[in-house]
């Protein structure tokens, strides 16, 4: 069975190894030592890894769709945030009456915007099993729809990358506007519950954190078992030679579709599991400089390589949090010299350095070149663009 | 960074003496008191926050210069939220968790602070909040220094209408929940007062706008009518520039269709060629332009401590020095920086404001403030046109806006509701369950 | 084409993909059947009138000067260019007009590029691996397994074009003219009907010319591939054709065997009255 | 121009114009002045107001300064001893004041020792008016006329007469045609129905205003009247309204093109995504308010001399980040497009801790600020009709250097064939220095004009950059003609739609539009076509 492929593979299993250690390690830390001691894992720090790892599972979708079918979306943000809103939208019902207003059902915010009764879109959003649908299958429809339009259209290098960007745009302007019904400016907030557990008890939040890392887990199987499979070798393909690939009889756009897809529903649901963590959805998520954000970790980490979109994901935004406390009025500066010093200085990222590290040249070095491929490509393209 | 000087006058002192019984001056063996600041210092937002955060650093600094607090000294805990709104929450939950700040001063705009509620009602913890902003909300953990729209919005139409006989009304704002429900009220409020729906025009416009031709040129037309047009705008910050010049150059000006903005202060000026805007106004609890001692003081410690002789002072600046000074006088009060203690001491503290009166902390957590309309002048500031004779005391709960009007919200007890409907007899909603 | 009706006939194909074994009718002689073809860039005339036959098994060498329209014959025969005029019909039932790139690949088309483009990130045995003829939708791709059977097919090329070694390293480290063997023996995997072949030996040493010309001429015959090779190199030509033709201007300007055209006075004076060899040297 | 309200009480009247009779033989007494201050600084509103009056009538000839120094709010009384001054500069914690009876040095004095004598809108409108009375015996016809038009709308009973006599002693047509319809409007207040006649087809808004009002007036014949004028107004308005917003979405347009050209060059032309664009434009504006803090007191002088700064400063910088970041991710455009987003993170930090995180003030100079009217009805803003003009220059000088100069030539070459350019002798390196710099440059230029549309602080960036790689790829790639024409069809598209889509939902529209533009035409408006083309 192909989505058993990955488990044979040494690299996969490091992986999940740490990973799944690192739960265990973090309950522990956080579950058995005293609150007080050094050791201790404050429930703070709980939420914040949560939030990380949701993001790496975001990273680690835009590396599919990045480092294996070279196409560099700027709006995976987007379906992060619609995966969001659909949970955002779920909590929301979960609220009940227990809003300022204790409106049964609608949400405070439609309340003082005299919404008199629920549009037909926030429908069914009070059942979990629908919501979570729905954290699948918006993300995955949008996907399907704009990818088809592009793909089959032939967009291609930069002109794909700008009209993500726009297309991430226009709805982050759709979202802010309050006729839309999902809270404008103020988004979704004050979250009380999910699936009856206490959002604001630390069980709850350790338990997202579990499932986050867990998702994490399925999610990067899956995209291995992906681009291990022959699927995967013909990603690569249409990445480094698209018209060879068609000339071989594949339907190229078929394929960046599906992958296109894939990734966007993963997105989706990082942004779900993001959102009760951080308990508000608002869509400045939306914004394009988050989705040009998400990209930079991929780069950080090293392309192409999925746990290298891990490492970034992880690196960048823990060194943001520091940053941000340590040295709130410069930590800009540390943040965009650590972007310019990478990508010119360390193009392979940090899996490449450690791939070099230990020996793994063959996947730096394949990666490298095709790497270089891809790019002269671009190039040519917008040379005769 | 800021020179940082332990400054002292007769003035200021005297000031603090009002405030405080005599601050004993104790060498602070003991570890120091933390306060949060959360304002963000870089993104879209810093903007208006850094100022404010500099603002309650100074405060600090002359709280401790007067020998702290409780012969403790205060230590400023500065993180920056960098106008991410979910960072908003986390750095609070930071701050409340991590650091165990003993107050929270911050936010600025509505989605900060309703990011944060959560956490600070969670770790119930103290957050000081500085903006004018929509009302509709009381927290027990949250304490509303800035203007609730009926001291704002509400005494400013009233006074464009009696005072300048204003017939018709533009209500302009940025499409976010401030002044979609200062407008909503506004309106509300108009036709009770018997203006006719089409002597009203509302818009909005997204955040950052800057293509202003269109709308202005309706206003135009819309006050070509024969009736005496005002616009109130609650067009955020970064917007104003443009809606000004745009204004000022398709010849609109005070005289003709007046402007009365409830979010463009001094702070905001200065990023504004203000020749053109002459005679707009707006409404405000607090000028730079207030001729009382206490301002003047305030001013020359704001100068000196920034060491900038053109540094102006604004209105959530004022609203961040009443917050401190009522949070310092609650805690002399209750004798601890406990949380629950603070927050029963607090209620009814009444401390000095800039503008020669006093402002008292009302059981909804909001204050009393003096309403100010000020004419814009060409130096950037505002020469002071009107104001109430007495102080208005903040709603939680506007009386113009179904839904809310039957809430009242009272902290002490035994009520310690946020949100009791005074029809249903009941105390509903979110912190019901709140112990 | 309306985005809908494209839906539609996109959706059509993808039901059925006509697989890649499909019957070629060959009953009525030619296997490739070019008609009238003309097609132009910015009103230069690439193709002008272009008329072209290939029989079954057949191996036909094209030569002509520079922008002769050689290559842009192959793009209008595999799909990459429409004409403007004419009609193309690969053996006598499927209309190649009709058709995309992959349709056509799939009918038993197989092209190599001018340039050498193989998959230089993927290893050569994977490169031969999906250049295989399989079902080539996405699901069957993805769940596709290594079969013995295809394993050997794969060995077996892998020993024709003589990269048995190299199997597992990256294609992007073969050198040229091994690129080329690679390219050549993807197209063999495609089990093609009909081979396009540009520039075959293009910046390749004598040995490996002749080991081409060896390839090549084996791969031809009744039964088996048609070959269209476009070449430069004349020597090249005069060692693997039987019949040639001269494109000129986008249109046939002779055919037959090499030494016919070779004297043909037409050719030459295109040629600037030169021998060809040493035009094309 | 100004419009007025203010009902000036007619003895008033009757008394300026007496006073100003009087004026030329009015005698200096010392006392007096101070008396009349004095009457000026009360609490009361119309106390001020009778005493403006005292002060016309006085004939006093420092009247005229002193009106309007308190026009400007910068008369005012030392709080101590009582001393009326005139404020000169009222910035900073000192003010430089004069004596306001002697006008004479007064020396500094500190902010917390003054008091302002306060005017509200109505009493700014009262001085207004009364001083355009005044400026109706000026000499200069353009004063005279500003002060006519001042007056539409603003006359009542007593003014008619004197006003009168002034129309016929007017050699001016338009001051005599202005007057007359101040004259009209304020018979039609009275019920005049003839007056409507006279006010008849005038596309000014306020005697749009006055029929307006009247058309609610009781008399059922004047209110028919008056809207029958109207109604044929708003005719001739529709047309206006088409230029006018066909005006908006050029000036949007231009406004658009002006943030795009420069990326078009260094990412149409080189291929380099350059997200650092948007903070070029910021240093640009950002240089124009340096330029002002430079030449105090000469906006123009400095707004004319920023030009060549701002494209210099954005120009180096350019150059900088070329030889810092991209020289070393040459063929990677997308590696580029991460790298110089770093660096706009790092310039915007960089703007708000060494200058401020607050925006700061550019001023507009007189000749920008305003309205080009081209009929009573349409008027163009001045600052948009530059930045319109100063788009169209711009992007002829590209065009001239990219067609007609060597480095044009060379950017051509190196851009369509690096190795053969190099082997032609073109130093491959300078020419992509020098392209760099020239879209940095004038991307410089884009700031120095939005400096006198909107904001001038760290986020200024922001707010183009997206916008303008719309317009680049909408445009086509390499082309400036595309962006040229992308840019000034989307502003208009935008402005359209704005009407009845507002403001977001326009641009939301646009956005889609864009998009789908996008998978019809690939390579946008203006593709190259051919062989090269293909992929």
């Amino acid at each position: 069975m192909w989505l058993m492929q990955p488990f044979n593979e040494g690299a996969t299993r490091l992986f999940l190894g740490v990973l799944l250690a690192c739960l265990a390690l973090v309950t522990v830390l956080h579950l058995a030592v005293p609150a007080g001691h050094p050791l201790h894992v404050s429930a703070y720090t709980v939420t914040l890894l949560g939030k990380y790892l949701s993001y790496a599972l975001l990273a680690v979708a835009v590396d599919l769709v990045w480092g294996y079918l070279g196409i560099l979306s700027l709006g995976h943000g987007a379906f992060f945030a619609l995966g969001g809103y659909a949970m955002g939208m779920y909590l929301m019902r979960q609220i009940g009456d227990r809003g300022t207003y204790g409106d049964p059902i609608l949400p405070d915010f439609m309340v003082f915007l005299n919404w008199d009764s629920l549009p037909w879109y926030w429908l069914g959003f009070d059942m979990p099993w629908f919501a979570f649908l729905m954290v699948i299958l918006v993300p995955g429809a949008l996907a399907l729809v704009f990818g088809f339009l592009a793909f089959r259209s032939r967009v291609t290098g930069v002109y794909l990358s700008i009209i993500t960007q726009a297309m991430t745009f226009a709805l982050m302007l759709a979202f802010f506007r309050n006729e839309m019904g999902f809270g404008g400016n103020n988004g979704l907030t004050d979250f009380r519950e999910l699936l009856g557990f206490d959002l604001r008890t630390d069980a709850t939040r350790l338990g997202l954190f579990i499932a986050t890392g867990v998702a994490l887990a399925m999610g990067y199987v899956l995209c291995r078992a992906i681009v291990t499979s022959k699927l995967g070798r013909v990603s690569v393909a249409c990445r480094d030679a698209e018209a060879r690939t068609r000339f071989l009889g594949y339907r190229v756009e078929r394929f960046q579709l599906f992958v296109f897809v894939v990734s966007a529903m993963l997105a989706g649901v990082a942004g779900a599991l993001y959102v009760p963590q951080v308990g508000i959805i608002n869509p400045s998520e939306f914004s394009p400089i988050l989705s040009i954000e998400i990209v930079l970790w991929v780069a950080l980490g090293g392309r192409g390589t999925l746990y290298g979109a891990v490492i970034g994901a992880l690196l960048v935004n823990y060194a943001k949090t520091v940053f941000t406390g340590v040295m709130p009025d410069a930590w800009l500066f540390a943040l965009g010299g650590m972007f310019v010093l990478v990508t010119v200085f360390l193009p392979r990222g940090v899996a490449g350095l450690l791939g070099y590290l230990q020996g793994l040249r063959f996947q730096g070095q394949r990666f490298n070149r095709d790497r270089n491929e891809t790019q002269s490509r671009d190039i040519s393209k917008e040379a005769s663009a | 960074m800021i020179p940082s000087n332990v400054y002292r006058t007769p003035r200021w002192l005297a000031v603090s003496l009002l405030s405080a019984a005599v601050a004993t001056p104790v060498l602070a063996q003991e570890d120091p008191i933390k306060v949060g600041i959360l304002h963000s210092l870089s993104g879209t937002m810093a903007i208006s926050e850094t100022v404010l955060k500099d603002t309650v650093e100074m405060l600090i600094e002359q709280q401790n210069a007067e020998g702290g607090l409780l012969g403790r000294q205060l230590e400023a805990v500065v993180v920056d939220p960098a106008s991410d709104w979910p960072l908003f929450a986390e750095k609070a939950r930071e701050l409340l968790a991590q650091e165990e700040v003993d107050v929270i001063f911050g936010n600025w705009t509505s989605v900060s602070r309703k990011s944060v509620l959560p956490v600070v009602e969670e770790l119930n913890g103290l957050l000081f909040y500085p903006v004018q902003y929509e009302g509709e909300e009381s927290s027990e953990n949250v304490f509303y220094t800035g203007a609730a729209p009926n001291q704002q919005a509400i005494p400013a139409v009233n006074y464009l209408m009696n005072n300048v006989g204003v017939e018709r009304w533009v209500l302009a704002g940025t499409d976010y929940v401030y002044p979609r429900t200062t407008n909503k009220i506004l309106d509300a409020y108009l036709k009770s007062h018997g203006v006719a729906d089409e002597d009203i025009m509302i818009s909005y416009t997204p955040f950052g706008h800057s293509d202003w031709q269109n709308i202005v040129s309706d206003i135009k037309e819309f006050g070509s009518q024969g009736k005496k047009t005002a616009v109130v705008s609650t067009i955020n910050g970064d917007a104003n520039v443009p809606f000004y010049r745009e204004l000022g150059n398709q010849g609109i000006n005070a005289a003709d269709i007046p402007v009365v903005a409830f979010s463009v202060g001094e702070e905001e000026l200065t990023g504004i060629d203000t020749a053109p805007l002459v005679g707009h106004l707006a409404a405000w609890n607090y000028f730079m332009s207030v001729d009382t001692d206490e301002n003047y003081d305030f001013i020359d410690a704001w100068i000196e401590y920034t060491g900038d002789d053109m540094a102006v002072t604004n209105d959530p600046m004022e609203a961040h020095y009443i917050g401190f000074n009522m949070w310092t006088e609650a805690v002399k009060k209750a004798g601890t920086t406990d949380v629950d203690a603070v927050k029963d001491a607090i209620i009814g503290v009444t401390v000095p404001n800039l503008t020669g009166g006093y402002a008292a902390m009302m059981p909804n957590h909001h204050i009393t403030k003096p309403v100010l309309i000020g004419e814009i002048q060409d130096n950037g500031q505002f020469s002071i046109v009107w104001e109430t004779p007495s102080t208005v005391a903040g709603d939680a709960w506007s009386d113009y806006l179904e839904g809310s009007r039957d809430l009242i919200s009272d902290w002490r007890k035994p009520m310690e509701c946020g949100n009791y409907n005074v029809v249903e007899g009941s105390c509903g909603g979110s912190e019901a369950e709140v112990e | 084409m309306s985005f809908l009706s494209s839906l539609a006939d996109r959706d059509h194909v993808f039901d059925f993909l006509v697989p890649a074994t499909s019957p070629v009718d060959v009953r009525h002689g030619p296997i490739l059947y070019l008609e009238d073809v003309s097609v132009s860039f910015d009103g230069f005339k690439a193709i002008d009138d272009l008329n072209l036959t290939i029989d079954d098994g057949e191996l036909r060498c094209i030569i002509g000067p520079n922008g002769a329209g050689k290559t842009t014959m192959m793009d209008i025969i595999t799909g990459k260019t429409r004409p403007d005029t004419g009609s193309v019909w690969f053996g006598s039932r499927h209309n190649l007009l009709a058709m995309n790139e992959p349709e056509i690949a799939s009918l038993g088309i197989g092209r190599k590029f001018q340039k050498p483009t193989v998959f230089e990130a993927l290893s050569v045995f994977e490169n031969l691996e999906l250049a295989m003829a399989a079902d080539k939708r996405i699901l069957p791709t993805l769940t596709a397994r290594m079969t013995g059977e295809v394993r050997d097919r794969i060995e077996e090329v892998l020993e024709t074009i003589g990269l048995e070694e190299l199997r597992n390293g990256p294609a992007g480290i073969l050198s040229h003219g091994q690129k080329q063997w690679l390219e050549i023996g993807m197209l063999l995997m495609q089990r093609p009907r009909l081979l396009l072949i540009d520039e075959p030996v293009a910046g390749m040493t004598e040995q490996e010319m002749e080991r081409t010309a060896e390839l090549l001429t084996g791969l031809a015959g009744k039964g088996k591939q048609s070959v269209v090779v476009v070449e430069h190199d004349m020597g090249f030509v005069r060692s693997i054709a039987r019949t040639v033709t001269v494109l000129h201007q986008g249109s046939v300007l002779a055919e037959g065997s090499m030494d016919q055209v070779a004297h043909d006075p037409r050719v030459i004076e295109v040629y600037l009255g030169a021998d060809p060899d040493e035009e094309a040297a | 121009m100004w419009m007025i309200r203010a009902f000036l009480p007619g003895v008033w009247l009757l008394c300026l114009l007496l006073g100003l009779a009087l004026m030329a033989q009015a005698q200096e007494e010392t006392g007096q002045g101070q008396a009349l201050l004095e009457s000026l600084d009360s609490p009361s509103y119309d106390a001020k107001a009778e005493a403006i009056e005292a002060i016309i009538v006085s004939g006093d000839e420092r009247s005229r300064r002193w009106l309007d120094e308190l026009l400007g709010g910068k008369l005012q009384r030392h709080k101590d001893t009582g001393r009326f001054v005139i404020v000169l500069e009222n910035r900073g914690r000192n003010w430089p004041v004069i004596d306001a009876l002697t006008l004479e040095d007064a020396g500094e004095m500190s902010r917390r020792d003054l008091d302002g004598i306060g005017i509200n809108n109505a009493l700014r409108g009262q001085l207004q008016s009364a001083l355009a009375m005044l400026d109706l015996y000026t000499d200069d016809v353009d004063d005279r006329r500003d002060a006519a038009r001042e007056l539409l709308g603003s006359v009542d009973a007593p003014m008619v007469e004197p006003l009168g006599e002034v129309i016929a002693n007017e050699d001016d047509a338009e001051v005599r045609r202005l007057l007359d319809q101040a004259l009209a409007i304020h018979r039609l207040d009275e019920g005049d129905i003839d007056a409507i006649a006279e006010l008849a087809g005038s596309l000014n808004s306020r005697v749009r205003a006055a029929l307006n009002s009247a058309t609610r007036s009781d008399d059922p014949l004047v209110a028919d009247a008056a809207s029958a004028a109207l109604a044929d107004i708003e005719q001739k308005l529709r047309l206006n309204s088409g230029l006018e917003t066909l005006y908006f979405g050029l000036s949007l347009g231009s406004v658009l093109v002006l943030a795009a050209i420069g990326l078009a060059i260094t990412f149409g032309v080189m291929g380099v995504i350059n997200m650092a664009h948007g903070e070029l434009i910021m240093l640009g504006a950002y240089t124009t308010w340096a330029m002002q803090q430079l030449l105090p007191g000469q906006p123009g002088l400095a707004l004319v001399l920023s030009i060549p700064a701002g494209f210099l400063v954005a120009a180096l910088a350019g150059i900088a980040i070329e030889r810092s970041v991209i020289q070393f991710l040459k063929g990677r455009p997308l590696e580029t497009l991460l790298a110089t987003f770093g660096v706009s993170l790092i310039l915007q930090q960089l703007v708000r801790t060494v200058i401020s995180p607050q925006n700061r003030t550019v001023v507009s100079p007189d000749w920008m600020s305003g309205s080009l009217m081209i009929n009573e009805g349409l008027s163009l803003t001045l600052n948009r009709l530059f930045v319109l003009g100063f788009a169209l220059v711009v992007f002829a000088c590209l065009m001239l250097v990219m067609r007609r100069t060597r480095l044009g030539l060379e950017v051509r070459a190196v851009t369509q064939n690096r190795a053969m350019a190099r082997s032609m002798g073109i130093r491959a390196t300078r020419v992509d220095i020098m392209t760099f710099a020239l879209g940095s440059g004038v991307a410089g230029l884009a700031g120095v004009a939005l400096s006198q549309l909107t904001n001038v602080g760290p986020n200024l960036g922001q707010n183009y950059i997206i916008d303008s790689f719309m317009v680049v790829v909408f445009g086509g790639v390499g082309n400036l003609w595309g962006t040229l024409v992308a840019g000034l069809s989307l502003g208009v598209i935008n402005q359209v739609l704005e009407p009845w889509a507002g403001a977001v939902l326009a641009k939301i529209i646009v956005l889609v539009f864009i998009i789908l533009f996008i998978q019809k035409r690939p390579r946008g408006l203006f593709p190259q076509k051919g062989r090269a083309a293909e992929g």
